[in-house]
């Protein structure tokens, strides 16, 4: 059985699947980590994905470009994040009741959008043509190495835009004079406050930043992902994205591998599902036991660490004497 | 109508709460060019609220603000910043995980190519700044590892980056040393001659004499007339702030200090940041005596009060009550022993804000057989007692059922002294008891504590004001780097400028002179 | 308007001739769009309104659990108003609800198709030979992937199969698609994996794509509802495989491309049976308390034999489908059920012929 | 404010909320409904009063919806109140139900034991569950949003394949198991109709939740940790215990409204998805704002509101989905704090001042008087 399972990791498709799987789930966690950094959990992250994925292809299907349908996504989940800030921040709705109110809305209420906008019920199969679906892109010289070119050329444009994002977040929030003010406003609003700047527009900024990130989720999965938008479409993707922020700490770097980590073990579950006598319900829980037992052993590292630098406190000083 | 003799006109400012609290009823406040104008007022009394409608982070409900003779509205800081106002609050207003230099030019920030954050540029301002007004900051430090004083020092200088010309220093001074203090006047004085108004909040009465011009004095939400500082003493203002005479110092009798409480024995702890904070630190308290605990801020003192209530452990050493020891024991078994602790930081550990006043008070007892039948409370003893407690502490409010939070800052820390004194505590831990808290509230907590002595209890005091431990403490140690610089077993002929050399580590007692501390054993 | 599907139209429709015009409720539980039974069901009674032969109302009732819980609600208070001659419900997951209201409501018609649980004087229940139709489907699939002469198709007898949750219906399909696979090619390999849901086509395409990758499978049955399509992209992607779509012709409903690599469609056309139904009714032949299998000769299931189908399969293929269909037809070939299968064989079934 | 003035502003802002989902569910309303006075009429009065009567069958429906979610949002209450933020709800319900759904299959007991053994049973699988999130929490400090968030789906696939592939009943068409005992079922309080005597038990939950929160030293500790931990710890309470102990009791509360659910509603155990009912009890807590007294209130809101759609949609086709985009503008702007806060200042300002008057003149009587 061991032996089965490692001949299918170490295969291309493996990695390859790896990277799919993470994609949309890193746009969320990196969105969740943007709010989060500007001190706003921001739980609605799967019901923008949800409606952001929908207006994608509505947009990609009414004009026939897929960029147009990628930034209508984009905009509409800035505006979906919006509006969870209008009510949190501003009319100081509760902000888990504020996402839970979006996420009802992306469960249901896109049902019954889709329907006011296109007459059609459950899903956009019908509506799909190539040129809706965001391309996939072959890296030159890469596409050529072995294994490495299998598994990380030939992904959607969106992929890439998802690993890069990493990077461009970590410089938004390190490198930026808004990503200072929006760590400041997480830390100590008032502080922030105190020298002028505007709490809540930080806050707006970085929620709208969350909800265009989520956005590009959104896209990913109906645009490329699925080719279409159907009900129930994200299939919980935007709390996992929840998790992989945790596990990441809050920090981009981080959070780009707790993704990868679920990713790993999604595509890990996917193989044993094919393989004789594993019940499929329980294969289907490897991610999540797999989530909930790195978060822990990730927080166990943290308190071990605490102790160990205390020790090594301890000890120099002993050593000095 | 332009009066240019004044800076600063608040005219007729009320300001109702969304609680219903009106906070300031009417007020007049004026303050003129180049003057350091003091203002004074008790707990709740409504300077806190009155300058952040000056600056911009409250509206007033009712009054006009005219800033060098002009009507402003000050609808939030940045038009506050803009009209030259600066604010130091009193509660740092700075974001512990980023640097000096960053903290400094927050919503200002130097870029490069319009967004990047140019950060050595940042640094170069913060030394600029530093150097023009000999504030000495280290702008690459992050602030959660700078010391209290450079704190202040930072916040000084990001009012004066932001080109304030009015500033605003909520006081300022309630948790430097007295060597510190003394520093921040001088720039104070620095910045006064270069054509700056400051004005200053404090309940310290001999810094305001020190070096305020004017003074305005509040109660209970209204003026009570503004002042020449040279023209009224220190027993007028007083009286003027609550409205009737207040003793200034505490009358004791004579220790009668009998058996060791409290005894600590080489209790070492290196901190995180791997600094030796507590070097083989050994004392004793008896029953009967106060024992002030006296030191620059940063000495080891927090972390000697954490040790002893076990809100941190330390790396070896001992401490016992009664024989017992509390290190590493749970605060329900520490408190069972008979300790009870006045915490420093009293929003943080010494209640729940949105709780009420009753069930502040029954915190460490809610489990006693007393308050308790069967499962249930026992309600009609907790209100009896409580509503007892708030007489004999005299807090001020509406009922038992108000929330603490709502109650000004001497209150909330008269709830915190009830509750502690109330239960029939061996050992009382009191750190900072009276740190920015009003004269009238002062007094009675400071008289409590020695009550509490009398009557046998021992008291470990830690205090940052030096009038308050020499005057309250029967002997006294001096703490320094982590470790004991002085013992006086008698503190009825010790000097401010004894005490000083002692704090700053310029002088330190031979370990037997300090090993009297020890007492037996 | 934008009500529930179908258009409540109260306006007066030509009567056909001396046959009366049936108020029908169709309660939906779940929601349209699965491009699957309901839809079927829908476009059924859609076709007998536009003859001016029923009105009729759709009500989505959803599919989750917690609508679940309102479910027994809307049939009484459908059942309550006295407003329809005949009330439609569907699936395994309704009869318990049914019974309840249809010995409340002895004198109220009801017709559940796709359950065959119970049988109750007021109610007619349709039931379809999905393992008939697995069979025909898996002998096809069997015959085509060593077909090597087509396009993509490679040596190796693997073909998969991807479900949406391990159930008695969706393991009915399988069913007969493993036995009828068998039939054609006793050594054949079917790879067999669920989603666990019917709304993650993402996790369909990852699904079939390790089948393809990993197994060889060159032909894949989605039987999924939406996340089935996920398959369907898994083969275009690849481009090493074929799909088979269910329920409705897929063919027709999907995008160019996608249509391109859908061979055939195992239907299952609730519509049509519903059609049937009430020209049954019409004719006078009524039969309430009775259960109905309807089968190939009914039309109730069936396979898709034009464009695609016709167009790719070579002849040697269509003749074994032919021969087939006509031994399921004729009786010669009784497939068994998955549903309520007490030994569970069809898990042995699925375990044994994993690649 | 006077807490009369102020329960008079919370009335007015809960009405102005209400006012204005309505207005936005009108927009929808009139885009879809051929008559929209009609689907007005059922969103908001048919659930209760149809054709001028008092529906009863109506108003017994909605009791019997409540249930389930008074449990989950009593559960949620007390989590939060301890500043937990555990969303394992919908886990723990379902699992409470399924495990309570075994007992009632298979170990055949008296007729007035069996559902209360199954019940107590399907609350301590609750509460065990729970411990996995909290114990985390308070040893590692592991978030527990998340922990539980992921736990609600390991228990969903677990539970899916003991149902599937250990319990069910393979005679029937759907996954579901054998059916109950009939000594195991929750009886109706009315027959025929939804509401079940776990009504009952809910409101008595209710009670004794509040009584815990309130009277009992456990109930006030939570409160306190929730208000300020530091301040809990130092008071000498045992925080950690504590925390968990909250999570347990909103696991115990949350398994033992699946149980009743499960055996009051069904005959078999069926549910073959996480069912919602812990989301919704979030909601329900929020809403009551953390005090279990007010949770039953919320519950019928809520299920009030989901009775009135699902009418509009039986007589008046408006799609039954809309009913969450109304939820939503309904939850957004209910449970706005700031909602009308300008009005609610104008009114303070006015009491106050009002106030102030008073004591001015009583003093000026005072001082004449002297
Ligand atoms: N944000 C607020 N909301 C409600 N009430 C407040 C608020 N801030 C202050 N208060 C109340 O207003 C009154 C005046 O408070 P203020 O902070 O102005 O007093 P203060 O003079 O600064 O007192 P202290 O010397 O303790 O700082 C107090 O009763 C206080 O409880
Ligand atoms: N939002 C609020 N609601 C109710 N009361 C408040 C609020 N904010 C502050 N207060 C109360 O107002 C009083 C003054 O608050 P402020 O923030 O001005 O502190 P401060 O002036 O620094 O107090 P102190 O001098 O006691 O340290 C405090 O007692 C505080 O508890
Ligand atoms: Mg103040
Ligand atoms: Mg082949």
């Amino acid at each position: 059985m061991l032996e089965q399972i490692f001949s299918m990791i170490f295969t291309t498709s493996f990695g390859y699947s790896i990277i799919r799987i993470t994609s949309p789930i890193l746009f969320a966690a990196l969105a969740a980590v943007v709010a989060e950094k500007a001190g706003v959990t921001n739980i609605g992250l799967e019901g923008i994905m949800m409606i952001s994925a929908l207006f994608g292809v509505l947009f990609a299907y009414w004009t026939s470009y897929w960029w147009v349908g990628v930034i209508g996504a984009v905009v509409v989940g800035i505006i979906l994040a919006l509006i969870i800030g209008i009510f949190a921040l501003k009319l100081k709705t509760d902000i888990i009741l504020a996402g839970i109110a979006i996420n009802l809305v992306g469960s249901g209420g896109t049902i019954f959008l889709l329907y006011l906008f296109t007459g059609l019920k459950g899903n956009t199969a019908s509506l799909t043509t190539p040129g809706m679906l965001t391309p996939k892109i072959n890296i030159p010289i890469l596409e050529s190495i072995p294994v490495l070119g299998p598994i990380f050329s030939g992904h959607s444009i969106l992929t890439y835009v998802a690993f890069i994002l990493v990077f461009l977040v970590w410089v938004l929030l390190y490198k930026t004079a808004i990503g200072l003010q929006i760590r400041a406003v997480g830390e100590n609003s008032n502080a922030a406050d105190s020298v002028g700047i505007s709490v809540l527009k930080i806050q707006y900024i970085a929620l709208g930043i969350s909800g265009a990130l989520s956005g590009l989720g959104g896209a990913y999965m109906s645009m490329y992902y699925s080719q279409s938008w159907n009900t129930g479409i994200v299939a919980g993707r935007g709390f996992i994205a929840l998790a992989a922020q945790a596990m990441g700490q809050g920090e981009p770097l981080g959070t780009m591998f707790a993704s990868l980590f679920f990713g790993f073990a999604s595509a890990l579950g996917n193989k044993m599902e094919g393989m004789q006598g594993f019940s499929s319900f329980l294969v289907s829980a490897i991610p999540y036991v797999a989530t909930i037992i790195g978060l822990i052993l990730y927080a166990a590292t943290q308190v071990r660490r605490v102790k160990r630098v205390k020790n090594n406190g301890k000890k120099k000083n002993a050593e000095a004497k | 109508m332009a009066d240019n003799e004044y800076v600063v006109q608040m005219k007729g400012i009320t300001k109702v709460y969304p609680n219903g609290i009106a906070a300031n009823q009417g007020v007049d406040f004026n303050v003129k060019r180049g003057e350091i104008h003091a203002l004074m007022g008790e707990n709740g009394a409504g300077k806190s609220t009155l300058m952040k409608m000056l600056f911009g982070l409250e509206q007033p409900t009712e009054g006009e603000i005219y800033v060098n003779g002009e009507k402003v509205s000050l609808t939030s800081p940045t038009v506050a910043i803009s009209k030259g106002i600066g604010m130091v609050h009193q509660h740092f207003m700075l974001v512990p995980n980023l640097t000096v230099a960053e903290n400094m030019v927050l919503g200002m920030e130097p870029k490069h190519k319009g967004m990047f954050m140019d950060y050595k540029k940042a640094v170069e301002i913060t030394e600029e700044y530093a150097k023009k007004y000999n504030l000495h900051v280290d702008p690459n430090a992050k602030v959660r590892d700078i010391p209290v004083g450079m704190k202040q020092k930072v916040e000084i200088l990001k009012a004066l980056v932001r080109g304030a010309k009015i500033l605003i220093l909520d006081e300022p001074t309630a948790v430097l040393t007295t060597q510190e203090t003394e520093e921040l006047f001088k720039e104070l004085i620095h910045l006064k001659e270069q054509g700056y108004t400051m004005i200053f909040i404090s309940h310290k009465l001999h810094e305001i004499k020190q070096i305020t011009d004017r003074l305005t004095i509040m109660r209970s939400g209204k003026s009570m007339g503004v002042y020449q500082t040279a023209d009224i003493s220190k027993e007028e203002i007083s009286r003027l702030m609550v409205g009737r005479d207040v003793i200034l110092t505490v009358e004791k009798d004579q220790a009668q200090p009998t058996d060791v409480v409290l005894r600590v024995r080489d209790l070492e702890y290196t901190n995180e940041w791997n600094k030796k904070m507590l070097n083989k630190l050994s004392f004793d308290v008896r029953k009967g005596e106060i024992l002030g605990i006296a030191g620059v801020e940063g000495n080891g003192q927090r972390e000697l009060v954490d040790m002893l209530f076990n809100l941190n452990t330390p790396d070896s050493g001992t401490a016992t009550v009664n024989g017992q020891s509390v290190i590493g024991q749970p605060q329900r078994k520490i408190r069972d022993l008979g300790v009870s602790l006045i915490p420093e930081d009293r929003m943080t550990f010494g209640m729940a804000g949105t709780a009420t006043i009753e069930e502040n008070l029954m915190s460490d007892r809610s489990a006693d057989n007393k308050y308790n039948n069967g499962p249930l409370f026992n309600m009609k003893k907790m209100h009896e007692d409580s509503d007892q407690l708030i007489k004999d502490y005299k807090v001020l409010c509406k009922s038992r059922n108000q929330q603490v939070g709502m109650l000004s800052g001497g209150n909330i820390q008269k709830v915190v002294v009830a509750r502690e004194f109330s239960a029939d505590p061996i050992l009382i831990i009191a750190d900072q008891p009276t740190r920015g808290i009003d004269v009238g509230a002062t007094e009675f907590i400071r008289k409590k504590l020695v009550e509490l002595s009398r009557a046998g209890a021992a008291v470990l005091l830690v205090s940052a004001d030096l009038n308050e431990v020499m005057e309250l403490s029967d002997s006294l140690i001096i703490m320094y780097n982590g470790g004991i610089a002085a013992y006086f077993e008698d503190t009825t002929s010790l000097t401010d400028a004894v005490m000083g050399e002692y704090m700053l580590g310029l002088k330190q007692q031979s370990d037997e002179e300090v090993r009297r501390v020890q007492h037996g054993e | 308007g934008c009500g529930g599907g179908g258009d409540t139209t109260t306006t007066e429709t030509a009567d056909t001739g001396d046959g009366k015009v049936y108020n029908v409720c169709n309660l939906v539980n779940g929601n349209l769009g699965d491009k699957s039974f309901f839809d079927s069901a829908e476009a059924g009674l859609k076709e007998l309104q536009d003859a001016g032969r029923i009105t009729y109302t759709t009500i989505e009732m959803g599919g989750t659990t917690e609508d679940e819980a309102k479910w027994q609600g809307y049939l009484d208070e459908v059942s309550a108003s006295g407003e329809y001659d005949l009330i439609v419900v569907g699936t395994f997951q309704m009869p318990e609800y049914l019974k309840n209201v249809s010995e409340k409501y002895p004198d109220q018609k009801y017709l559940i198709y796709d359950d065959t649980t119970y049988e109750l004087p007021n109610v007619v229940n349709l039931s379809y030979a999905q393992n008939d139709l697995g069979y025909m489907v898996g002998a096809y699939a069997a015959a085509m992937t060593t077909a090597t002469d087509v396009e993509k198709i490679n040596e190796d007898a693997v073909i998969g199969f991807v479900g949406g949750v391990d159930s008695p219906v969706i393991n009915d399909f399988l069913y007969g698609y493993i036995l009828g696979a068998q039939s054609i090619n006793p050594d054949i390999k079917v790879d067999t994996r669920y989603i666990g849901n019917y709304i993650d086509p993402a996790k369909g395409k990852e699904l079939a794509e390790s089948m393809i990758n990993d197994n060889n499978c060159d032909i894949i049955w989605g039987v999924a509802g939406n996340a089935g399509n996920g398959a369907a992209e898994a083969c275009l992607e690849t481009g090493k495989a074929y799909f088979i779509g269910v329920d409705s012709d897929q063919e027709s409903t999907f995008s160019a491309e996608m249509a391109a690599i859908t061979l055939t469609s195992g239907l299952k056309n609730i519509g049509d049976s519903l059609v049937w139904f009430f020209d049954e009714w019409d004719a006078g032949n009524e039969y309430w308390g009775q259960h109905i299998l309807i089968g190939i000769n009914e039309g109730g299931v069936g396979l898709v034999t034009d464009k695609n189908y016709d167009k790719i399969s070579p002849d040697s293929v269509k003749e074994t489908v032919d021969a087939t269909v006509a031994a399921v037809t004729n009786g010669e070939v009784e497939v068994p059920t998955a549903i309520g299968d007490t030994t569970n064989a069809v898990v042995e079934l699925r375990e044994s012929v994993r690649p | 404010m006077g807490n009369k003035q102020k329960l008079k502003f919370e009335f007015m802002r809960g009405f102005v909320a209400i006012a204005i989902a309505i207005a936005v569910a009108f927009i929808f309303i009139f885009i879809c409904a051929d008559d929209p006075a009609k689907a007005l009429n059922c969103l908001l009065i048919r659930p209760i009063i149809s054709n001028g009567a008092l529906n009863v069958s109506s108003i017994l429906t909605i009791l019997g919806r409540m249930t389930p979610i008074i449990f989950t949002g009593l559960a949620v209450c007390v989590m939060f109140s301890a500043n937990q933020f555990n969303l394992a709800g919908e886990g723990t319900v379902m699992a409470g139900g399924f495990v309570a759904a075994l007992l009632a299959i298979y170990v055949p007991m008296a007729a007035g034991l069996h559902p209360v053994v199954c019940i107590l049973v399907g609350a301590v699988v609750g509460g065990l569950l729970m411990l996995i999130p909290a114990i985390a929490k308070v040893k590692l400090n592991a978030s527990e949003m998340v922990c539980s968030l992921m736990l609600n789906y390991v228990v969903l696939y677990v539970i899916m394949h003991f149902l599937s592939n250990v319990f069910a009943d393979r005679s029937q068409g759907s996954t579901q198991t054998y059916p109950f005992l009939e000594t195991a079922k929750v009886a109706k309080m009315v027959p025929g109709t939804e509401l079940t005597w776990g009504f009952v038990i809910a409101i008595i939950a209710t009670i004794l939740v509040g009584f815990f929160m309130y009277r009992t030293r456990w109930g006030y500790t939570i409160r306190m940790i929730g208000i300020n931990e530091s301040f809990s710890k130092y008071s000498g309470m045992r925080v950690g215990g504590v925390i968990v102990l909250s999570q347990v009791i909103g696991g115990v509360l949350s398994g033992m409204g699946g149980a009743i659910e499960v055996l009051g509603r069904y005959n078999t155990f069926l549910w073959k998805d996480l069912p919602g009912y812990g989301w919704t009890g979030i909601t329900v807590a929020i809403l009551a704002k953390n005090n279990p007294l007010a949770i039953p209130f919320a519950a019928l809101f809520i299920a009030y509101l989901n009775r009135g759609c699902e009418l509009m949609s039986i007589y008046a086709s408006v799609p039954a989905e809309m009913i969450d985009i109304i939820q939503a503008v309904i939850f957004l702007f209910f449970a706005a704090e700031q909602f009308m806060s300008k009005t609610r200042q104008k009114m303070v300002v006015k009491e106050t001042k009002e106030e102030l008057a008073k004591k001015q003149q009583e003093a000026a009587v005072e001082g004449g008087n002297a």
